[in-house]
């Protein structure tokens, strides 16, 4: 049913981002996706291969699958305020962005506009909660979009089991959110790719490691207690202490001259917001220098502004960068710079456009806004690569995986080292 | 002089004083009989600027002190020595008295702790002790001390044989009436009737916010019956 | 050893700068000032914006920190806290209408810098002090840390002296124990508490404007994580003692340290919890309080 | 109308264990003992029953029964050990003892699920359900506020010297207070954590103590409808916000400023004291007799209570 509308898609994404086209054509198979690789350099062949994979079937659905004319309404939940609120706020560009250009291009059909609800939680579970079962009891809402925090997450993703509707997360990186069958997520959990900088430790020749993580946030801590001891087995260096701090914690000075003592070649800072900075800087104070390695994780560029120099040298593994070579990512980083002013594409703006364009996709793929369809076609969706913002992104039981970049601080911005 | 006319004091609905009339002279003790609740209390909280009045005026030597701040009163010449004492238990002793005379200069301070120490050589004794651990009467003295401290011409005394050992109500009143022969005004409430009309110019009885009686000391220790009226009277609506 | 010693004393004197005007006003006036971290946290905000625009030194930063957090303070005293002491009817009620005042007030300057900063952490990088560390014999003490013991420690000592010795010092112990006695020995109330305020503002602004040097960055929400602890610090040494303040924060750096260091740290949140949940069982007035303070 | 229960069902449930919270630190402060305790309760009933039903599969109601039961048991201790302490120093101890549980919460490795806490809390517990325990509590705390004993109960906390002297065992009232805030605290928990699937650590911190304190003082600390008040007016306020959008904390805070200054006696002791002055009005004889009786130091309480007497 979903292959049925490929070629309107197709059609539609011409004058588009690559993104739209590139979602709805890979279905799985390689074929598919180099064929439209090679599309987004040139806009004829683009076209033309898609015709040529899938013609008569999409000739054939073309007639069949018309979206009654109106607007699709779907919500959106995420923190707009709160301490979460940087990541919601830069979400929320984009898909504000993915939405201005899916209705811009009337690929949806005469007269069918989507628009999105956007419900703040204000960072507080309970608020995502009560305007997510509200939602989800809405029969006119298609398909929800989650918001960035993981402890709303959990409470939120039971619902949407209950009432059968489909929702995609960004963020939310705990375990317990993607749980069934109307669960996906956008956002892979970073210890799903913080392997990535296994080959810059080996390169560098890292044989001990300290790490210093936040043990009450579940993100990092699944980052600190089983991604790191799975990297060290494989590639045979040696955790010497892993310290779990709570997030009250603002002095660092006692956690670093223990590891200090320890002398490791590298440490990994898996703080959150501000402890980074400082945990950074006291290092640095500490006389912690090159050759001595200091490991982050995705975001933690947010926290260097302040403290810039002393974070040089910094490295770690990012599912999102705006010098990431593949088309589709420098598509996406210059309609964020149009769209926003020269603004600098940031991950949770990548997630969020994907998201909004998988959800946009799903609609068109199901030709229906009847839930369970949607949640079908998002399924068959999510079940070959996609490519976007973020590249190309499987899906492993509803949620994401991507290869990431090694990336480093330079001591004003961070740069892909490999 | 301090002179109280027509005061009427509430707390929300409830009348607690009703035309109270009063005057403190100096070098007289002004004796405050009735019953619990009676409103003597209230009477002297707001002659001290503590509680507000609804009417009625309050002057010192002429002056119209209702409606001040109880700093502004202190500093006009009203000190206060409070129900139950109430020393800064603690501070030291010595703390006490300094702080009696907050409003007055050093040199005050000097000499008036040196007249206080006279006065209650055991103060002088534990003046670097802690208050708290003064006995009852010890702390009585202290706290008529802490309010000479402050320079006041008229000096507020509620209850001050309250809790304490029979044996020793009679030098505190005792101390009173020197404070009062020293010149001051003292404006004395009292339960302990006997006692204080032993040591009163004048006195005053009140029910139920109300004077009902008054008249001079010495009358009535002469008419002892008389004042037990009014106080039975008074003390019938205790129950 | 010595470095880890003069890491936990950094710490302490750090405690030291935001518990001590918190205890002051709470053991003197009575206040329990729920407000006190957001007002740390606003008056080096407000530096931080003004050095954004104009690269400042430290002193430069310091004083406009003090100055934000002496007016926030007064402004809240003069609005909200005076107000609800007038119309207190008895004292307990009022106790607890403080706390909620300050709870209310609190969430309006974090809320401002969340929206301003998105909550991402803030610091005076754009200033022109330049941390510098060096080291003496192995240990390693920054220029930062040097200015926090001397000024942590200094206040901390010269505020308990004053408050010991001085006239007004002792009116405020006299307020702390009886704020109705206070007043009828001539004790103007409402004008020292605007000025208590005044400076536990001033210090909570200097505190700020200092944690944000050490730190290197804070976040808007940086000053609840203090006053929980602050809390701590100051019933251990007890309500109205300054030097109890002093000997509270050194006891909490340390254990907090100690744990830190020998642990894998994750109980470390529980230690201010728990020694504060210890001694008010064993020794509820505090280690240096009296027995005889009257605010319970 | 049903339908509108349907589509708010989490807030309505939202509504109803906040309230029983509230209601769990409302007795013991209807007493004069501040304990927010009542947040360990809660978080005991809460893990008690996300544990029990997700890692032994014990049935919903029997797991809400034994945590609940679990929570009055701890309070009892806690009340035993703290009762030296009063005032601010109490609300300190019991803030810490909530906070420390937090602390455990955390660190409990898989029994706690640390961080990430407990998840997928399914039981048959409906919306009807929890509002018919609310009833029923109300119903039975409603009985504390009517007569002699809610007499006594004022009498206790506005002057517990003076409740002594006149027969009322102040100390047993105040212990007894604990097994019930605790009995309460831990249903508020459990009944929350069917309601939202899950509970973490974050949602038994500070925050939660601060909201409970704003609600009771915000609706008013006399009764149940004052927590009932407090409980609608926070729970509901963000979606009544929504307009205002990102300054919504802004409003919150400066709502709540203005309640501490304005309205001591919360918002239902705003309409009590104007109940009460006109019954007041229409009794000042008796209330005249009844001041002289019980002392002008005490004239609050001889206000309050004479009020209840007419």
């Amino acid at each position: 049913m979903y292959r049925s509308k490929k070629h309107r898609l197709g059609v539609a994404a011409v004058g588009l981002s690559a993104v739209l086209t590139l979602a709805a054509c890979s279905s799985g198979d390689s074929e598919d996706t180099a064929a439209t690789a090679e599309a987004t350099e040139e806009v004829v062949v683009e076209e033309s291969a898609t015709e040529d994979t899938t013609q008569e079937e999409a000739e054939a659905a073309e007639e069949t699958c018309v979206l009654p004319p109106g607007d699709i309404k779907v919500v959106s939940i995420d923190s707009m305020t709160g301490p979460a609120a940087f990541a919601g706020i830069l979400a929320e560009k984009g898909a504000d962005l993915a939405l201005k250009e899916i209705n811009a291009s009337g690929v949806l059909g005469d007269g069918v506009t989507m628009s999105i609800e956007l419900l703040d939680d204000a960072t507080s579970p309970d608020e995502a909660a009560a305007q997510f079962s509200k939602a989800a009891k809405d029969p006119d809402v298609p398909v929800i979009m989650g918001g960035v925090i993981s402890s709303g997450a959990v409470v939120t993703s039971p619902i949407a089991e209950k009432e059968k509707v489909a929702v995609v997360y960004t963020q939310a990186g705990s375990p317990g959110v993607v749980i069934g069958d109307y669960t996906f997520r956008y956002t892979p959990p970073m210890d799903s790719y913080w392997g990535g900088v296994g080959s810059y430790i080996e390169e560098k020749g890292i044989k001990t490691m300290s790490v210093l993580y936040a043990n009450d946030n579940p993100t990092l801590i699944a980052t600190a207690e089983t991604a790191l001891p799975a990297l060290a087995a494989d590639l045979g260096f040696e955790i010497l202490s892993s310290t779990g701090l709570p997030n009250s914690t603002q002095d660092f000075k006692a956690p670093i001259s223990k590891i200090l003592k320890e002398d490791p070649d590298a440490v990994a800072v898996l703080m959150v917001g501000a402890q980074n900075a400082t945990v950074v800087s006291q290092m640095r104070e500490s006389g912690w220098e090159a050759p001595k390695e200091l490991l982050g994780f995705a975001g933690i560029e947010n926290n260097f502004a302040d403290i810039g120099e002393a974070a040089k040298g910094v490295t770690w593994a990012s599912i999102f960068h705006v010098d990431s070579p593949a088309q589709s990512t420098q598509a996406f980083v210059d309609a964020v710079a149009a769209e926003y002013d020269g603004e600098e594409a940031s991950n949770y703006t990548a997630e969020r456009y994907d998201a909004t364009y998988l959800v946009a996709n799903s609609i068109l793929a199901a030709c229906s806004t009847d839930r369970q369809a949607v949640r079908d076609a998002m399924a068959d969706l999510t079940n070959g690569s996609i490519t976007g913002a973020l590249g190309d992104v499987t899906f492993e039981n509803q949620d994401a995986r991507v290869a990431g970049f090694v990336v480093q601080w330079d001591g004003e911005k961070m740069v892909v080292l490999k | 002089m301090l002179e109280v006319t027509d005061l009427v004091v509430r707390y929300g609905p409830v009348q607690a004083v009703s035309d109270m009339r009063l005057t403190a002279t100096p070098g007289q003790i002004t004796l405050v009989l009735g019953a619990n609740g009676a409103g003597k209390t209230t009477t002297l909280r707001t002659i001290c600027g503590l509680q507000r009045a609804v009417s009625g005026s309050v002057t010192l030597n002429g002056q119209n002190i209702l409606g001040l701040s109880p700093s502004r009163i202190v500093r006009l010449g009203v000190a206060m020595v409070p129900e139950g004492r109430r020393v800064f238990a603690p501070l030291t002793v010595e703390d006490n008295l300094r702080l009696g005379g907050y409003t007055a200069s050093r040199q005050d301070n000097d000499r008036t702790m040196a007249e206080v120490y006279e006065m209650f050589p055991i103060l002088h004794e534990r003046r670097s002790g802690v208050s708290g651990l003064l006995s009852g009467g010890e702390q009585q003295m202290l706290a008529f001390g802490r309010a000479l401290m402050s320079q006041a011409e008229t000096i507020l005394m509620d209850e001050p044989s309250m809790g304490l050992a029979p044996a020793i109500v009679d030098s505190v009143l005792e101390s009173a009436r020197g404070i009062a022969d020293s010149g001051k005004a003292v404006l004395m409430v009292e339960q302990n009737a006997e006692a204080g009309l032993e040591i009163a110019n004048d006195v005053v009885v009140v029910s139920r916010g109300e004077v009902v009686y008054q008249g001079s000391a010495e009358g009535a220790r002469k008419n002892p019956e008389l004042v037990r009226a009014f106080l039975g009277d008074a003390a019938l609506t205790d129950d | 050893m010595v470095q880890d010693l003069l890491n936990a004393t950094t710490l302490a004197s750090i405690y030291v700068l935001f518990a001590l005007g918190m205890s002051l006003v709470w053991g003197t006036i009575g206040i329990l000032n729920f407000a006190h971290g957001s007002i740390f946290m606003f008056s080096a905000f407000i530096a931080y914006l003004v050095v954004q625009q104009i690269p400042l030194g430290m002193p430069a930063v310091i004083a406009i920190a003090m100055v934000s957090g002496a007016l926030i303070a007064v402004a809240m005293q003069y609005l909200v806290f005076q107000p609800i002491m007038k119309k207190a009817k008895n004292p307990h009620a009022g106790e607890l209408q403080l706390v909620i005042g300050g709870i209310g007030l609190s969430a309006i300057p974090i809320s401002f810098a969340q929206r301003s900063t998105l909550s991402n952490p803030f610091g005076f990088s754009a200033g022109t002090f330049e941390t510098q560390a060096y080291t003496i014999g192995g240990v390693i003490i920054t220029n930062v840390m040097i200015i926090i013991l001397i000024v942590g420690l200094g206040l901390g000592v010269g505020t308990a002296l004053w408050i010991r010795n001085s006239k007004k010092g002792l009116a405020l112990r006299a307020l702390g124990v009886d704020p109705e006695v206070s007043a009828m020995m001539g004790i103007d109330r409402p004008k020292l508490a605007l000025a208590t305020m005044l400076y536990s503002g001033a210090l909570a602004g200097l505190a700020g404007a200092l944690l944000t040097y050490y730190f290197n960055s804070i976040t808007s929400e940086s000053g609840d994580t203090l006053l929980l602890k602050a809390f701590a610090i100051i019933i251990l040494g007890g309500v109205g003692s300054i030097f109890g303040v002093i000997l509270g924060s050194f006891i909490l750096a340390f254990a907090e340290f100690a744990v830190l260091l020998y642990t894998n740290g994750s109980w470390v949140t529980a230690v201010s919890f728990g020694l504060l949940f210890l001694i008010l069982l064993i020794r509820p007035q505090g280690i240096l309080g009296k027995k005889e303070v009257r605010r319970t | 109308m049903m339908g509108w229960i349907d589509q708010n069902e989490f807030l309505i449930g939202s509504t109803l264990t906040v309230f029983l919270l509230a209601i769990s630190i409302q007795i013991p402060l209807r007493l004069g003992v501040i304990s927010f305790a009542s947040i360990g309760y809660y978080a005991i009933g809460g893990y008690g029953t996300a544990i029990l039903m997700t890692q032994y599969d014990v049935s919903t109601w029997t797991s809400v029964v034994v945590a609940s039961m679990a929570a009055a048991v701890v309070a009892t201790l806690l009340g035993l050990i703290i009762s030296r302490l009063n005032g601010l120093y109490l609300a300190m101890a019991t803030v810490s003892f909530s906070l420390l549980l937090s602390a455990i919460a955390v660190n409990g490795g898989s029994v706690t699920g640390g961080a990430v806490g407990l998840f997928g809390v399914i039981g048959d517990i409906t919306i009807w359900h929890t509002a018919g325990i609310a009833v029923v509590i109300i119903f039975l705390v409603s009985f504390t506020e009517r007569g002699k004993l809610s007499r006594r109960i004022d009498a206790t906390r506005e002057d517990s010297q003076l409740a002594s002297a006149m027969g009322i065992n102040v100390t047993a009232y105040r212990r007894l207070s604990f097994p019930i805030s605790g009995l309460i605290g831990g249903l508020a928990g459990a009944l929350a954590v069917n309601l939202k699937t899950a509970i973490n650590p974050e949602s038994v911190n500070f925050t939660l103590v601060v909201l409970a304190l704003t609600i009771i003082i915000i609706g008013g600390q006399a009764s149940w409808i004052g927590a009932l008040a407090g409980s609608l007016f926070f729970v509901w306020l963000p979606e009544i916000l929504v307009f205002v959008g990102e300054w919504e904390e802004v409003v919150y805070g400066t709502l709540v400023v203005f309640a501490a200054v304005l309205v001591p006696g919360g918002v239902v002791g705003v309409f009590n004291d104007w109940r009460h002055r006109r019954s007041v009005a229409r009794e000042r004889p008796k209330v005249a007799l009844l001041e002289a009786a019980a002392g002008e130091s005490d004239a609050e309480l001889t206000q309050s209570r004479s009020g209840k007497d007419g």
